[in-house]
């Protein structure tokens, strides 16, 4: 063995823009997607919906749709009373949980709600049966919006419930009244935050398979936590977790949508199990926009005390979130996310919340990217706007007179929570020299002389991400990982999170080449396979890098020390002289080195291990965060808006982020391209639109605006990196961050570029005709 | 979503497709881009389509004594890239180049475009601003109508059962007149909110022709007559610009709906009318 | 959706009343209407297969005339249902005789659709419902006005 | 009815009903799932694929349209075990996440850099606007079109 002279590059892969290794796959069509499989015998089901908000069923006549030629069964709610109701996870002491079954029983409670399921040997036979399929509605009383739900007198969506209440929380920190004493200026605004539909551009879908004989169920579904899945499943159809195998094949985008539960996962299992033959559906277009629970749907009333001098002193806060008719898995928690998050990153002495969920005759609503900070960080960002533009200060001076400095973390922010670390300033900064905010403002100035309506808008954002720790996590805020060096020297990582996106892949690839010193190409990275990988919670909230990347570290860390310890054996030397760089073992003690590969070979074969010893190469950990993660940033967005249209054109958008510390600059930017991406649908084009009758108005994407290449800005991304204590990788999360941040800078930057016609506040989406319609108000008065 | 059931045929002549179209419940497809949405979402459900695509003789742009014929499987694409229209009728080719997005135009025709009638299609406004004209063959004959009187109403034209329409007719552009073509468009379907097109000829300063149209204004596309009279003969200058798009949208019912109420389409006729008489004017 | 607007008959207002409630005449200038039968005093069920280029629906519904003042005012409601969702509608119709024996017919109204359509058809469904009422108007006046 | 297309160079006889679409022929009767079905209204281009040489969304196409016909599919692009420039360029600029839109995407692209083999960024912009992206915001996307048509160019 030859003696290396040249010390070898340690770290040559974190931190570098690696293009990814999941990518080959996906550029030639050779990804498998849920839609892609086939089983053999496979059926394929079809879902009917119910075109009323409200209704009782009096009768459903399915005979017509049975005597198709070619559909096997068709099943209505009666058929699946055995199978337990779709999953919620909240706990507040007054929760609400209504049954919510899979099938529709004698009742339907929002328009898309599953009424009847036909089983058919082709899809366009499923489809054609689905139409077949009668049913005698009678429309009731309804409630569509959220605050006529609250009224006095409702109609209540479920009338085995007194109101409309779905649940309560309040959180309060400080003397808020005493603050609003001593305020000089007090700020109020009434924010509508509105439903968005998540809409990944590959919808849901789940392929069911049961082995009789083994009595194993295979569930194939896109999902974004597949061992999650395998428990709740196990619990609605009464079947030991073992015998559930949850398989996520290549996910096409989630966005929180694909972190739930669905009834169509176990409907499907229900009828592989009942017809003992596998069984496909995949949601259409309309279903998903019509179903796919809603994000965000708060109606939001703040009021803001401060000094004259800009000193935030207290908020008031109280959001109606419109959670639908049915709880999804995580319903009631988001909006508590939104509450906890709402201080920003001020220093606020006192603050004091209330929510309450409503029931409405409208879809679910649950996360979607973000789940709860966008909502906080909008209405923060826009009170702290609002009070600026009320005592005449500029609205970057304000933000900084309220950060709390670098040196006061861990910072206890109003609402209990513990900020791990930060300089806002910094990058707060370093935003404005790349927008060259001082020359924007003279800008500015100019064009309104000349009559132009010209804004800038600054957000500066601090979220919540790394879920964990347990305590605070409601499935638990953990992760696992698996490191084996086969026998050939290659190695096989199995981890907890489910990507579909995000490139875990690649950045879990670069941890390992690192620590192990070996080639990429080497490592294959296994994931999404409850057969395969040990339990993990799954993909969401920005865990996997700082959870799953974690554990990913503390396995291979075992590794390294296990192997160093062989390696000392095979060469003859204590451990304690062994040094391991670049995949290499040496020892001063000796001239001789071992590759990884020797010494994994060594530990399958077995032949000269240390007496005591476990053969094999490999660890398993389990990683537990001691705190959730902050990441911070500022975004500036610089607009003209055309007075006479409303149509708004976007010249600059700056995003700084800190997310810690960054495994792979590439993939970063491109979750902050686009979150931001996500900020800007809600800011002018999107929002699912009901009627007072319950009906969404806007179901397909002919109606519902999600950003297309010509609607986005170029972005022009920075960086500050402030390491996280509370992992050992000192990384933050990057998912949600471009959405977070980015929806308060396009917006204050619309309301800068209106204030001088004197409007305060315009509600998302701003479309060309909402402003149009600011505008035109103004210039009427 | 799947279309429900029907029979197709793809006949190689006129004469066939015209045979085929006498059952009444069979539909021309011309393309299909907006008719197999409709059939996906069972909003449509003919039980036979006839498919135009495999006549040779309806897919041609000529030229021929001051009159462009295109024929009606003619693809936007290819009219948006046609250099006889870049060079003849640069409204038309523009306009092209608005609908949808670039597989739509590779596969949406003309033909399929004017007689399927959404009173927010781009075609129409250039089409009327144009003064063009559509020609209808069916087995007893065959017709050449103006586009106005082709145009009855939303979806709705003078086509008779058993009709085509073959050819869509529109003159040589004159001499010293400039065109422009300005929509606001529905971010999510691409379709006009309101689109403007205009063709002005100015001579000495003065307006010596006009033609202006609008699509997705009202239930149907039109000629803003008001317009053009206001301007015909008058400046050429902003201000006359402005007075006389300020008719854009008079004596029309205007269209309300979730994407644009009937106050905000009607002040965007205005201004889309009056940048768009400023592009010309600023081409010419 | 809220539709309103106006529209004259050249008729005296009692003919165009009793035009209005005559079911033999709603059944001819109803647009899409197939048959409609009496099932209660005001009361219709209707068959109507709706054809707008080619957008088809098939509806069953049913069809009330509440509130009359004759020959000043009433009230419709029609209620469809079909393949594609449900399309509701009430609206109040107001008659008014000018001189020259011309009859002014206001009419207000609310029209909810369910289902597909409302999910997938808002961008037509403002124009199909003004199409609708101009074909009703121009079917009746075409009865009013026809050699008797 | 019996259609015969040539797919990716071969040719592939098969019965269809009428109203079968062009893409669950793809997929479903000659198994080249690559090609992807994202929205039912010719809205999101993820099932775009080239029919005689012109980008089409083949959820908007009848198969029976496409008798006799030519069609590429992203199984078509790369040939010898070569990616095609776009493929590549979309790996090196990380123009993609979760990949699904990334077919239809990738055959836009083609047709854009073949319609115009040096576009600006505002060009790209409007070229691929009938192809949605749900996690990219794009920005990656037009740099990757950028760096195709300079690959191809061979600069």
């Amino acid at each position: 063995m030859a003696t290396t002279t040249t010390a070898p590059k340690l770290k040559t892969h974190v931190g570098e823009r690696i293009r990814r290794t999941e990518d080959p796959r996906l550029i030639t069509g050779t990804a498998c997607y849920l839609d892609d499989i086939t089983r053999p015998g496979m059926l394929h089901a079809a879902v009917l919906r119910s075109p009323y908000a409200a209704a009782r069923i009096n009768s459903i006549s399915i005979e017509d749709a049975l005597a198709l030629p070619g559909v096997k069964a068709v099943y209505v709610g009666k058929d699946v009373e055995s199978v337990g109701g779709v999953p919620c996870a909240g706990s507040m002491p007054d929760l609400r949980i209504p049954n919510h079954k899979i099938l529709a029983g004698d009742r339907v409670y929002y328009v898309g709600h599953p009424v009847a399921a036909v089983v058919a040997t082709d899809k366009y036979i499923a489809a054609d049966a689905i139409e077949r399929i009668e049913v005698d509605y009678e429309p009731t009383e309804l409630v569509s919006d959220p605050e006529e739900a609250l009224q006095e007198g409702a109609v209540k969506v479920h009338p085995e419930y007194p109101d409309n209440v779905a649940f309560t929380f309040s959180q309060e920190g400080g003397d808020v009244e005493e603050a609003f004493r001593q305020a000089d200026v007090i700020v109020k605004e009434k924010i509508l935050v509105p439903r968005l539909a998540p809409l990944p551009i590959e919808t849901r879908g789940v392929v069911a398979e049961y082995d009789e004989g083994a009595q194993e169920l295979t569930i194939y579904s896109s999902t974004q936590i597949p061992h999650l899945l395998r428990t709740q499943l196990a619990l609605q159809l009464n079947l030991p977790e073992h015998h559930v195998r949850v398989i996520a094949p290549e996910v096409g985008g989630g966005f929180g949508s694909k972190c739930n539960v669905w009834a169509e996962e176990a409907l499907a299992a229900f009828v592989a199990m009942e017809l003992k033959q596998p069984v496909k559906w995949v949601e259409s277009r309309r279903e998903s926009i019509l179903v796919v629970a809603h994000g965000r749907a708060h109606v939001d009333t703040l009021e803001l005390a401060a000094k004259n001098d800009g000193t935030l002193l207290g908020l008031k806060l109280h959001i109606l979130c419109d959670i639908g008719a049915h709880h999804q898995l995580l319903t009631p928690i988001i909006p508590t996310l939104a509450v906890l998050m709402l201080p920003g990153l001020y220093k606020f002495r006192s603050f004091k919340a209330d929510l309450i969920g409503a029931f409405t005759n409208r879809a679910p609503s649950d996360l979607y990217r973000g789940a709860g900070r966008p909502e906080a960080t909008y209405v923060i960002e826009r009170m702290v706007d609002k009070l600026a533009a009320e005592i005449g200060m500029d609205p970057a001076e304000i933000r900084f007179k309220n950060f709390p400095a670098s040196t006061d973390f861990p910072f206890n922010s109003a609402t209990g929570l513990q900020y791990d670390s930060g300089d806002y300033a910094t990058a707060f900064n370093k935003a404005l020299d790349i927008v060259d905010y001082k020359a924007r403002r003279a800008e500015q100035e100019a064009a309104r002389a000349e009559g132009r309506l010209y804004g800038i808008g600054i957000s500066t954002y601090g979220e919540i991400c790394a879920f964990g720790p347990s305590p605070a996590t409601p499935a638990g805020g953990w992760e696992s990982a698996s490191v084996n060096v086969e026998a050939t020297g290659k190695v096989a990582v199995m981890t907890g999170i489910s990507p579909h996106g995000q490139g875990e892949e690649t950045s879990f690839a670069q941890l390992t080449a690192d620590a192990l010193g070996i080639p990429m190409d080497d490592i294959v990275v296994v994931h999404g396979d409850t057969a395969k990988v040990h339990y993990g919670i799954g993909t969401f909230g920005s865990r996997g890098i700082s959870i799953g990347g974690s554990a990913l570290h503390l396995a291979l860390q075992d590794v390294v020390a296990k192997a160093t310890k062989y390696a000392a054996h095979m060469m003859g030397v204590d451990a304690e002289t062994v040094t391991f760089e670049g995949g290499v073992f040496s020892s001063e003690a000796t001239d001789s080195t071992l590759t990884l590969a020797d010494v994994a070979l060594e530990a399958h074969l077995c032949r000269q291990l240390p007496p005591g010893t476990e053969p094999g190469l490999a660890a398993t950990r389990f990683f537990e965060p001691s705190n959730f993660a902050f990441p911070f940033g500022a975004h500036i967005c610089v607009t003209e808006v055309d007075k006479e249209t409303g149509e708004v054109d976007i010249q600059r958008f700056v995003a700084v982020d800190d997310c810690g510390r960054i495994i792979n600059p590439l993939l970063v930017e491109g979750q902050i391209h686009g979150g931001i991406a996500q900020g800007l649908g809600p800011a002018f084009q999107e929002g699912v639109i009901y009627d007072d009758e319950g009906q969404l108005l806007n179901g397909t994407l002919m109606d519902y605006s999600i950003p297309k290449a010509r609607n986005m800005p170029w972005i022009e991304t920075d960086r500050t990196e402030t390491p996280s204590p509370v992992n050992p990788l000192g990384t933050k999360g990057v998912g949600e961050a471009g959405t977070i941040g980015s929806l308060p800078a396009f917006v204050n930057s619309v309301v800068d570029a209106l204030s001088p016609l004197g409007i305060e506040h315009i509600d998302i989406p701003m479309t060309s005709q909402s402003i149009w319609n600011a505008i035109h108000e103004r210039s009427r008065t | 979503m799947i279309p429900a059931s029907f029979d197709y045929s793809a006949p190689e002549t006129l004469s066939e497709a015209l045979q085929l179209l006498g059952d009444e419940e069979a539909k021309v497809l011309a393309g299909g881009q907006s008719l197999i949405p409709m059939l996906k979402l069972r909003l449509a459900q003919p039980a036979r389509l006839v498919d135009l695509d495999r006549i040779p003789d309806l897919n041609f742009i000529a030229e021929d004594n001051g009159t462009i014929r295109i024929g009606a499987m003619t693809t936007h694409h290819q009219v948006e890239s046609s250099d006889l229209l870049a060079e003849n009728c640069p409204l038309l080719a523009k306009t092209a180049a608005h609908i949808g997005d670039v597989q739509v135009r590779n596969r949406g025709t003309i033909g399929g475009s004017v007689a399927h009638a959404d009173p927010a299609a781009d075609y129409p406004a250039a089409l009327l601003a144009l003064e063009a004209q559509v020609k209808l063959v069916s087995a007893s004959g065959e017709r050449v109508v103006a586009l106005d009187e082709f145009l009855v109403d939303a979806l709705t034209t003078s086509l008779e059962d058993g009709e085509i329409l073959t050819e869509v007719h529109v003159p040589v552009e004159q001499a010293g007149v400039a065109t422009a073509y300005r929509t606001l468009i529905q971010p999510a379907s691409g379709f006009a909110i309101v689109g403007a097109a205009v063709r002005l000829g100015v001579s000495n300063g003065n307006v010596s022709f006009v033609r202006v149209a609008l699509t997705g204004v009202g239930s149907k596309p039109y000629r803003a007559s008001a317009v053009e009279q206001a301007l015909e003969g008058g400046p050429a200058n902003a201000e006359a610009f402005a007075a006389a798009a300020a008719h854009a949208a008079e004596d029309v019912d205007v269209l309300s709906d979730i994407h644009a109420s009937a106050a905000y389409r009607a002040s965007l006729a205005a201004v889309q009318t009056r940048r768009a008489l400023e592009d010309a004017a600023g081409s010419a | 959706m809220t539709l309103k607007g106006t529209y004259s008959l050249p008729a005296r207002r009692q003919k165009v009343w009793d035009a209005l409630l005559d079911p033999g005449v709603l059944a001819r200038t109803l647009p899409g209407c197939k048959s409609l039968e009496a099932v209660g005093p005001d009361e219709y069920r209707m068959h109507m297969a709706l054809a707008i280029s080619s957008l088809k629906g098939v509806f069953e519904g049913k069809v009330r005339i509440e509130d009359q003042q004759p020959p000043e005012s009433y009230r419709l409601t029609v209620q469809g249902r079909g393949k594609i969702g449900f399309v509701n509608g009430g609206g109040s119709f107001r008659l008014r005789e000018s001189e020259d024996a011309v009859t002014e017919i206001e009419y207000q109204g609310d029209v909810k659709a369910g289902g597909t359509i409302a999910s997938v058809g808002q961008r037509l469904m403002n124009m199909t419902s003004k199409m609708m009422i101009k074909r009703f108007f121009t079917a009746l006046e075409k009865e009013l006005t026809a050699p008797v | 009815m019996d259609i015969s297309v040539t797919v990716n160079g071969e040719r592939f006889e098969r019965p269809v009903e009428p109203r079968r679409l062009l893409v669950h022929f793809l997929r479903e009767d000659l198994g080249l799932t690559g090609t992807h079905i994202g929205c039912e209204t010719t809205v999101c281009g993820a099932c775009t694929v080239m029919l005689e040489g012109r980008s089409v969304k083949s959820c908007t196409v009848l198969a029976v349209q496409a008798d006799g016909k030519e069609i590429t599919t992203i199984e078509g692009m790369a040939s010898n075990g070569e990616l095609h420039a776009v493929q590549e360029a979309f790996w090196n600029e990380h123009g993609l996440q979760c990949g699904f839109c990334t077919p239809g995407m990738i055959m836009s692209v083609d047709q854009l850099l073949n319609d115009n083999p040096s576009p600006t960024k505002d060009e790209i912009r409007h070229g691929i606007e009938g192809n949605l992206c749900r996690c990219t915001g794009y920005q990656h996307i037009v740099n990757a079109v950028e760096a195709a048509a300079k690959a191809k160019a061979g600069v």
